[in-house]
């Protein structure tokens, strides 16, 4: 296993530590750090690894919200509510693959972003299920105080996170993500070495939905209740790219950093300036791509970072 | 001898350009072919029809007794049907090794990456690439990185190769090493289908020779038969190089 | 080796020039001239530097270092659209015509940077008409969906339209039959005698030494040879190497 | 006769469309990127034209002059200053970035305008008239009319003008475009700017019909994509095609699954389009 890795699990345990030192406050900022890197990790897998820009991680935090929501609201324990919403996306999300990943380019991002639409929609219209733009109320797991439920869905969700991470990391060390490097580099000749770039890809598709999807489960229960445009906002499919961009695409520990600093950024704008936060995010945005092309590593060309860990 | 490749009239379209008319062509287990013919003839569509790239329009492809025409691209190579590219096609950021332990790797289903690594090492050693094993694939030579395209062809365990202009960009010296090579393939029991513009080297090299013209097949015989056939030479080698082939040979 | 007074008498001269895409280096070092009213030649294997040498004599890529002179001066930092202003016109390898736009409309491209009148610009049509009459018979056709050799043609005649003193032809011949690049050769004579210079560069090399008033060699990178189209014919080095003649 | 009021509406609905379109068409097939700001021009044609009624009387046919320029103006402005710093970058990059772009000006006009829907009423009503027996509000086809002229003049621009003979050469091929003196950059700037102001104009269009909200601009953008899928990239007539394809399959689906499904429907199709023919309904290259 190289250092970087080991690092970000190391740096995964620390998080651990959080309820320590918890109020309700940091216990819900450390739960959506936790969501956060989930999306980023698994944004990597098939836009860092596979170099496919996709659009569609709101589609699958959505999707995999609704059907973690509409099984706990139906009764199912969390134990299995949460793992059937990971589980679902990754299916859905690993069928859809095999056909939308024969597009490149453009046509794949906005054929991953019309998903979100897609999904969006279906669930708006299926009321009797989903209770459509009304939302969907779900019950409390088990309510045994504020901060017991705080930082229950902490644990919950730092969980999804520790599996994302160790299975991102497996794929990195796999021959599957051997073969994603391969089909990033060229397609072309990945096909000519005999590799089946279709499947390939398709479960680079599915495992990037799949914890998203479980994500999506472990915040309907948190939250209680969602509506479509709630959580197929547009926003989660592109907050995970800028936090790859952030840490440096195709690093683990760099979008997991890049997860960490962008909802710091987050917080300290959403604090100060509630009325245009949106626009300072799109100033954020644009200053990163700018100026940081390459992300934090970019830094260290400016002897700021001269000794910083190579991320 | 046996067969090993058959078309049975195979055309290929692309729009309103006929790029292949009715090519029916059997290639026979340890053949050295030569494939030639004017740049835009059809040559490498012809390559692209048989490994799947762009799949066949009308007619069939058979590989060792099996339909093939239909048949995707990665499942063509694990089949044992190789090739080279004209312009070559590394994993530019991978090292040279692990170009080629890529193609051991997804050639052979069940193969682990360690053992790939290991066999990888034998096929650079084969083409002369050792002591670029570690360096970048985009930081080699052109030369480099053409034999770094027959190092990975012949990690696949081919069956049948094709060599798609493995020569063009090869200074003279270059160009003896690789022909070389190709001889000791074809000693090891390869068959070998090459597309190549240097006569030298297709005649040396190459027992049949079959000429594309126009997405036709026009002669298929004997290298010095099809030299002399006419429609050969009016349509490629011109008439001043027949004349030079006459004074020297 | 250069010669004093080829400022005089070249239209083009590189002392030196390297070139190359991003980090990669192609040209090492190119000392070459051009003559004015002479056809010269480029010949080389696949993979020499020719094609990259005519990108970068027309600013399609930038000169590295070294020293490129049009008519004694300097223009190694010139923009393309400054290089066309001076009267070097590149044809490109693959003709590189706008598909969807008509034949006319191509030739009309070519004279996009010219501020002449319109009458002037009818004349020009009406010249390249007269070399290509097929062209003409087409002029309302969608260029992709010419022949290979009208393409060419078109490709020529646009390159025509853009007024020359020098005009580069990347690989006359690729994907033509004999007769059309007979037909080709022939055009480029009777413009050549008609004053315009010429840079050719060729795969066909015994076409282009025929062809040649002078004609340099490169491999690698590097011009290896140079001399005039006759001799170079008879070296049997070139034959061997360049021209793959059995011994 | 509910198939005539199909046909009818989807013809006035689908030449509107197509005017959505055109723009983000244009930059996407000249600078191959995708412009996700293209939605938000188009509020922002919408508010002026807005405002300029309201605030001054002005009525919108004269607003289109003024949205013209300004908006060729704006997009001219950003094209240069900052898209053209990241135009060679991978898709990712230039997709997030009018991506940001777009976050910034969308939430300038919600700071500005909040988010409620307003909604230009012309006094006096224009009233309506009838068509083989189908209603179709006059300002409606008024505006059918303008978003058609206004398709015209793009094609005509590209098809006339020497900066529109540039545009359509770069498009088709870069490399050879320089060989002709084209100076891309300035190519880039000028289709970005056209496209922004083709945007605005639309924007001033929409205003006489739809009402006008910061909200609304994920949807103008989401029927530029679908149009310019289904027509084809890069072409007016492609956008004129895809953009009645939209407005029938929406008037279709409606009349038959029922209008809540109308829009899902229009975005499976995107995909199903995308995959089995990217190239578009009219699958040609270029301006012409």
């Amino acid at each position: 296993m190289t250092r970087a890795n080991l690092i970000l699990l190391a740096l995964i345990a620390c998080i651990a530590a959080l309820p320590l030192f918890g109020e309700a406050y940091t216990l819900r900022l450390g739960t959506i750090a936790c969501m956060y890197a989930i999306m980023a990790l698994s944004w990597n897998v098939v836009g860092g690894f596979a170099g496919y820009p996709s659009f569609a991680t709101a589609a699958f935090f959505g999707l995999g919200a609704y059907i973690g929501g509409v099984l706990l609201a139906r009764g199912m324990p969390l134990t299995m509510a949460i793992p059937i919403a990971g589980i679902g996306s990754f299916l859905v999300a690993a069928l859809l693959g095999a056909a939308l990943l024969r597009l490149r380019g453009h046509y794949f991002a906005i054929a991953s972003l019309s998903l979100i639409e897609v999904f969006r929609e279906l669930v708006n219209n299926a009321t009797d299920l989903t209770g459509g733009g009304m939302g969907l109320n779900i019950p409390l797991a088990a309510s045994a105080g504020v901060m017991a439920d705080a930082t229950f869905f902490f644990y919950l969700m730092w969980g999804v996170l520790l599996v994302t991470a160790v299975m991102v990391i497996a794929v990195s060390m796999s021959k599957l993500g051997f073969g994603l490097s391969c089909i990033m580099q060229n397609e072309t000749a990945a096909n000519m070495v005999g590799l089946n770039t279709t499947l390939y890809k398709s479960v680079a598709f599915g495992l990037s939905a799949c914890f998203v999807g479980a994500a999506g489960g472990v915040y309907a229960a948190w939250v209680h209740y969602i509506d479509p445009s709630d959580v197929f906002d547009i926003l989660y499919s592109v907050k995970p790219i800028v936090m790859a961009l952030i840490g440096g695409l195709g690093s683990p520990l760099g979008v997991t950093i890049g997860a960490f600093v962008y909802l710091g950024l987050e917080e300290v704008v959403w604090r100060n300036y509630i009325q245009i936060h949106s626009g300072v995010l799109g100033v954020l945005i644009v200053l990163l791509l700018l100026f940081l092309p390459h992300g934090l590593t970019s830094l260290r060309g400016w002897r700021l970072w001269g000794r910083a860990k190579n991320v | 001898m046996s067969e090993i490749l058959h078309l049975q009239s195979v055309s290929r379209r692309f729009g309103g350009l006929q790029a292949l008319r009715d090519v029916s062509l059997t290639v026979n287990k340890g053949e050295v072919i030569g494939l030639i013919g004017p740049n835009g003839a059809g040559k490498t569509t012809l390559v692209n029809v048989v490994t799947g790239v762009t799949p066949a329009t009308a007619g069939t492809v058979k590989f060792d007794g099996q339909d093939i025409t239909r048949v995707k691209t990665y499942r063509s190579a694990r089949l044992g049907l190789s090739r080279t590219f004209q312009i070559v096609q590394p994993f530019a950021q991978f090292s040279a090794l692990d170009n080629v332990a890529a193609a051991a790797l997804f050639s052979q289903p069940g193969e682990g990456l360690k053992a790939a690594r290991e066999e990888a090492r034998r096929h650079l050693a084969f083409v002369g690439l050792e002591a670029q094993s570690g360096q970048q694939a985009a930081t080699l030579t052109l030369a480099m990185r053409k034999r770094l395209e027959l190092a990975k062809a012949l990690a696949m365990r081919p069956k049948l190769l094709f060599l798609d202009e493995v020569n063009a960009g090869l200074n003279s010296a270059e160009v003896e090493r690789a022909t070389e090579l190709i001889h000791q393939l074809a000693a090891d029991g390869i068959t070998i289908v090459m597309i190549e513009h240097l006569m030298k080297v297709v005649l040396n090299v190459c027992s049949r020779i079959v000429v594309l013209h126009n997405g036709q097949l026009i002669a298929d015989g004997q290298p010095r038969d099809v030299m002399t056939n006419p429609a050969v030479i009016e349509a490629y080698l011109g008439q001043q190089y027949a004349q030079r082939i006459g004074a020297h040979g | 080796m250069v010669d004093p007074l080829a400022a005089d008498t070249s239209i083009v001269e590189l002392k030196g020039l390297r070139a190359g895409y991003g980090e990669i280096q192609v040209l090492w070092g190119i000392d070459l001239a051009v003559r004015k009213g002479e056809i010269t030649a480029l010949i080389g294997s696949n993979g020499a530097g020719k094609t990259t040498l005519m990108r970068a004599l027309s600013g399609l890529i930038p000169v590295q270092s070294g020293a490129y002179l049009c008519e004694g001066e300097d223009i190694s930092k010139a923009t393309a659209a400054t290089i066309l202003s001076r009267g070097i016109v590149h044809v490109p390898e693959g003709r590189r015509l706008f598909g969807a736009m008509s034949v006319e409309d191509n030739l009309l491209m070519g004279a996009y940077s010219r501020q002449v009148s319109s009458s002037e610009l009818k004349r020009d049509l009406d010249r390249v008409y007269t070399t290509f009459p097929k062209l003409f018979e087409r002029r309302n056709q969608a260029s992709a969906t010419l022949s290979g050799g009208e393409q060419q043609m078109c490709a020529i005649g646009r390159g025509l339209m853009s007024a020359p003193k020098l005009l580069m032809v990347d690989e006359l011949s690729l994907g033509l039959s004999p007769l059309l690049v007979e037909q080709l050769v022939a055009a480029l004579r009777t413009l050549n005698a008609e004053g315009m210079s010429i840079l050719l560069v060729e795969q066909d090399v015994i076409t282009a030494l025929d062809l040649c008033d002078t004609a340099f060699v490169m491999d690698m990178g590097r011009i290896v040879r140079s001399g005039s189209g006759q001799d170079l014919l008879a070296d049997p080095i070139i034959g061997e190497a360049y021209l793959g003649v059995l011994k | 006769m509910l198939a005539a009021q199909i046909l009818i509406n989807a013809l006035v609905l689908g030449c509107l469309y197509a005017c959505i379109a055109i723009g983000f068409s244009l930059v996407w097939g000249v600078l191959n990127v995708i412009n996700l700001i293209h939605g938000s021009f188009i509020v922002l044609g919408a508010y002026l034209a807005w405002g300029l009624y309201q605030g001054l009387h002005i009525s919108p046919w004269y607003s289109l002059a003024v949205a013209a320029p300004l908006f060729f103006v704006f997009g001219y402005v950003i094209q240069r200053l900052i898209l053209n710093r990241v135009i060679t970058a991978p898709v990712l990059v230039t997709l997030t970035l009018t991506f940001g772009l777009d976050l910034i000006l969308n939430n300038a006009m919600i700071y500005y305008f909040k988010a409620d829907y307003r909604k230009l009423t012309l006094t006096p009503p224009m009233g309506s008239v009838s068509i083989f027996d189908v209603v179709v509000p006059v300002d409606r086809l008024i505006a059918t009319v303008a978003a058609l002229a206004l398709t015209f003049v793009l094609y005509l621009i590209l098809r006339r003008l020497r900066v529109g003979r540039a545009i359509v050469a770069v498009r088709l091929d870069r490399d050879a475009a320089v060989l002709m003196g084209v100076n891309v950059n300035s190519i880039y700037a000028i289709a970005f700017g056209l496209g922004a102001a083709l945007a605005g104009c639309a924007g001033v269009l929409m205003a006489l019909i739809f009402p006008i909200s910061p909200l609304t601009s994920t949807a103008y953008l989401g029927k530029a994509f679908v149009v310019c899928v289904l027509g084809g990239l890069g072409s007016v007539s492609g956008a004129l095609a895809g953009g009645i394809l939209l407005a029938l399959i929406e008037g279709v689906g409606s009349a038959m699954i029922g209008p809540a499904h109308a829009t899902t429907l229009s975005f499976v199709l995107l995909i199903v389009f995308l995959i089995l023919r990217p190239q578009g309904l009219l699958g040609r290259k270029g301006f012409e």
